[in-house]
């Protein structure tokens, strides 16, 4: 960012009841804060209380949504199951081809089996847990590339 | 004993639980919904799950997600805490199918005491006296207008399944009548999923007292004394008392006797508490019971010295009652004022992030709850974010105590019902025990 | 009654001062040097005065400032807390020619009980048992060599004037005697203005235990039960907790009646406290009493229900005092942490900003602090920054509870001793209650 | 970035009512804050737990450090004198010339009396307290214009 680009951004609050503009690039963050009367605050925040087990998987799903890709997240909390039986096999591999609408994992709540489903056409790109995980409410399962 | 119990509430009363559970060395599991990432009780507990998204119907309110969560955790037992599905008897039964311990009654006494009318007709076969109403659902509007010529007005009319001052609508006038009924079955069916009404005698100027007991499951049953929650606003608590003023030696043996003699007959298991009705003459009515732990209980907990959370735990987890009624004392008196994110005035909520946040400290100071500086108060979910609690050896300094811990409590960023307290407690009125249930109606 | 009272002192106890003269009805002034402008007991106390700049001896420890300060605001009395001017006979002397209360025991029984070697004395006059040593200054080396051969070693030099813990030497070994007296006599002579020393013998493994004692000042004295205060590092306590593992009610009664034999001879008035040293077969010898109120009052205050500081008031503001040793119940067990600021380690206080204070909370838990979220605690005082106090029913009980709170309690931004505490906590030794005076050391 | 850039922001704030440039270049980040009441914020570091009855001495003894005006606070906490006894004249009024360490005021503590002394040169600008006021540790009782 060069002074020019400073000078810019001052004109842009004169006059404007904006009273603080952060800004970082390393993993893009901004913050404009408007003053205390109009009070709207714009703060890009990731989740503060994450549960460390689903840290690894929640980045995967971020990086996945910047560079526009597909997260499959977990409808239900309960153990999922990347195929139908145990002595079948998986529902889907990396690199499969999907259909938006396929059914590519299995989350098991109390008997009751949940069917994961493509949320877009593309490619598996990543399978993030194993047959018989945990998996809670919102987790990610599978990265989608929608372009592959 | 249990080994790891899933906490399937949220806010104050998990972090109690949790609280409890640590300190008789059992794992905690809490759980919670999107909008609880950053709740207190994840932080408190020693493991969490994501159950759903912010709506409670869809996570704290969803059984299967709840009996699944503590599946995958491996927990053996189940805390409903208050609220949300404590009073489901299908719940209790679910988890007990499920392989889960349901830390509270049985099934079938939730189920008993839940339909408020059922409940009525039962204590009333016991030979005890309940409130002046019908003992059957009402049929149309003839029915209620037959009952207000029986019992004369005013009349309240509640709803079978309700309970806890949730759904009640107050009759003054007989032209009132069919307009409130009507309104009240689409209420009680759209609230609770069942339209059948009930109607009482509505007594303007009593006070609510309810005892507490505790039952080991097999007839053993305790009474830990009275508590005085007639300050309330909207039906709803707002603060409590142990002892009550109203109440001396005699009455208080006479209405633990009455306690026992109901939960004693239901074999009842874990703490409960039977709300009545008192009048200026010291007659009391049975009005309801509700078959949990209840929000107040710390007030019992604090003149008796007996922990009621882990007492419970200790039943359902199949240990002998520790208590008995001849070691029960009463010492002292304790106040709680529950602290609800809402305006003062308008008693809206008020959702938002608390930038300060000084918690009151010192003798005999309790604060239960889950709030912290930087904690945004969502939106979804009770307005309650923390109960304060006081004890002191007689009530006009346990009083003094409150207000002097009031005084001490800073929380900035959201509205607080803080003054308002603050008002009622220095009112000459409370002072002197002068409360009923309209006491709060002249500070709003 | 006093109508407005200067609290002298700074910190957790003059919170917890200005808390009881808020609950008593009593207006506070609190007083601040310029380090402490953002402390919390400024903001407590109804009014406040700034006395002096940081260092202590301009600001706290200077008489004429506190007395101008309760002069201009029309204060009526003076409390001292503890530390600083509180067992200075001198200030309290010149609180009472000034027209100022002073809240504390009368002037010539501070000096009597100050001067530890006067002390030793007196009690002994009294065919109390004091610790084997000597009754007179030690006059030289010779002095101390023939108590060492009259005695035994290990002995253990002492300040006349110092107590609480500071200016102790131990000698292991003979050949150590005169260096040793040379050094404690300058370091005594710098610390406390006198250079008078006495000896006494060392034990190496006995318990600390002091009797909590409140006089009226006219010889009624009532005995509110000991405590264990044997987890000390370098002389000063760490934990203390009521009861005591080793005193059964008899030794109890025993260590009880000697309290109230010297303080009713005294005819001491307010809140006292006798120190014992007991050994494994149950004797106990008198080692000093602190003619104030102790940091690790609170203990005894969960345990017997007793306000202890409300009482010293009131007892200084001319009231009759309300408790009999008949009515003293010593109810549960109370477990009293200290929370200092310093490196777990290494012990070096640890000055900063705290970035981050969550506060333990929940059942019978008790914070006595100072500490808030953005408080920068000032380099210049004691590293106290809370007392962590639970009570429960009974010392396991009391002991999970502790280690519940201790893992509630964050702070972020400086080095505290919780860590240490948690270790402490969870070593069978402390769980089985073995402990002496030696006991952290290996924790060190 | 170079001493230029730091002249041309600073060229760059004057006259505006930007209070805070914060600006670092590994990963680049920059803050601006504008002053929420169009004011220039002054961080004094200021006494946060001002006594009420004290602040606008307090401003007062700002304003005079600003204005390179000296503050003479109080030594001592007690009550202030103006003049040697009640039947006598004050030491000093507004206007009068005074000479470092002559005496321009007391304050009395237990019956001690410390007299205050005038620190520079100069004339009195102000007397900030008046005869009997109680005054704390460190509160600006005169006001002098050492240019005065």
């Amino acid at each position: 960012m060069k002074i020019d680009d400073i000078k810019e951004l001052i004109e842009l609050i004169e006059g404007k009841d904006i009273v603080e503009i952060e800004y970082s690039s390393g993993d893009e963050k901004i913050r404009i804060t408007r003053s205390a009367t109009g009070a709207v605050r714009h703060e890009q925040k990731a989740r503060s209380a994450e549960p460390a087990d689903a840290k690894q998987e929640a980045v995967a799903a971020e990086i996945a949504a910047e560079s526009g890709m597909v997260s499959v997240n977990s409808p239900f909390v309960g153990t999922f199951y990347c195929a139908p039986s145990p002595s079948e096999k998986p529902f889907v591999d990396i690199g499969t081809r999907v259909k938006k609408g396929q059914t590519i994992g299995i989350v098991e709540a109390m008997k009751l089996m949940n069917t994961i489903e493509a949320d877009a056409d593309g490619t598996i790109k990543q399978v993030l847990k194993k047959d018989g995980d945990p998996v809670e409410f919102g987790e990610p399962l599978f990265i989608i590339d929608p372009a592959g | 004993m249990f080994s790891k119990v899933l906490v399937a509430n949220r806010g104050e009363i998990a972090i109690r639980i949790i609280r409890a559970l640590r300190e008789l060395g059992i794992r905690s599991v809490a759980v919670y919904s999107t909008a609880d990432e950053a709740a207190m009780h994840t932080r408190l507990a020693d493991e969490k799950v994501c159950i759903g998204p912010a709506q409670s119907k869809s996570s704290y309110l969803n059984a299967p997600a709840l009996i699944s969560a503590a599946q995958i955790k491996g927990a053996d037992a189940i805390h409903p805490g208050y609220g949300f599905l404590s009073e489901d008897p299908g719940f209790a039964e679910v988890c007990e199918q499920a392989g889960l311990k349901f830390i509270g009654p049985k099934p079938q006494d939730i189920e008993l005491m839940g339909n408020k009318l059922k409940a009525r007709e039962y204590v009333d076969g016991l030979g005890i006296q309940v409130l002046p109403g019908t003992f059957q659902e009402i049929e149309d509007e003839q029915h209620a207008i037959r009952t207000a010529k029986d019992i004369g007005l005013p009349l309240i009319v509640k709803a079978a399944e309700g309970g806890g001052g949730r759904g009640m609508k107050i009759i003054y006038d007989e032209d009132q009548i069919p307009n409130i009924i009507k309104i009240a079955r689409s209420e009680a069916k759209s609230a609770f999923g069942n339209a059948s009404l009930y109607i009482e005698k509505y007594f303007e100027f009593v006070r609510h007292i309810e005892i507490q007991i505790i039952g080991d499951g097999n007839g053993g049953v305790v009474a830990l004394g009275e508590r005085e929650c007639s300050i309330q606003r909207r039906h709803q608590k707002f603060i409590e008392e142990a002892p009550s003023v109203a109440v001396d030696d005699k009455l208080r043996n006479r209405m633990n006797d009455t306690a026992v003699r109901i939960a004693r007959h239901i074999g009842y298991r874990g703490p409960g508490t039977i709300e009545f009705l008192l009048d200026e003459k010291g007659k009391f009515y049975f009005m309801e019971m509700n078959t949990r732990l209840q929000v107040e209980h710390p007030v019992t907990e604090l003149v008796t010295g007996l922990d009621i959370v882990a007492e419970q735990i200790r039943i359902a987890g199949g240990e002998k009652m520790t208590m008995s009624q001849r070691d029960i004392r009463v010492k002292g008196h304790a106040i709680e004022c529950r602290i609800n994110a809402e305006d003062p005035q308008t008693l809206v909520p008020s959702a938002g992030k608390i930038t300060t946040y000084l918690q009151p400290g010192g003798p005999w100071v309790r604060v239960d709850g889950h709030a912290y500086p930087g904690y945004d108060v969502p939106p979804y979910y009770d307005s309650l974010v923390a109960k304060l609690i006081v004890w002191a050896d007689d009530r006009d300094r346990s009083i003094r105590r409150m207000q002097r811990a009031l005084d001490e409590f800073v929380i900035e960023g959201i509205k607080t019902n803080i003054p308002l307290h603050k008002k009622i407690l220095a009112s000459k009125d409370f002072l002197l025990g002068n409360i009923t249930t309209r006491f709060i109606d002249k500070f709003i």
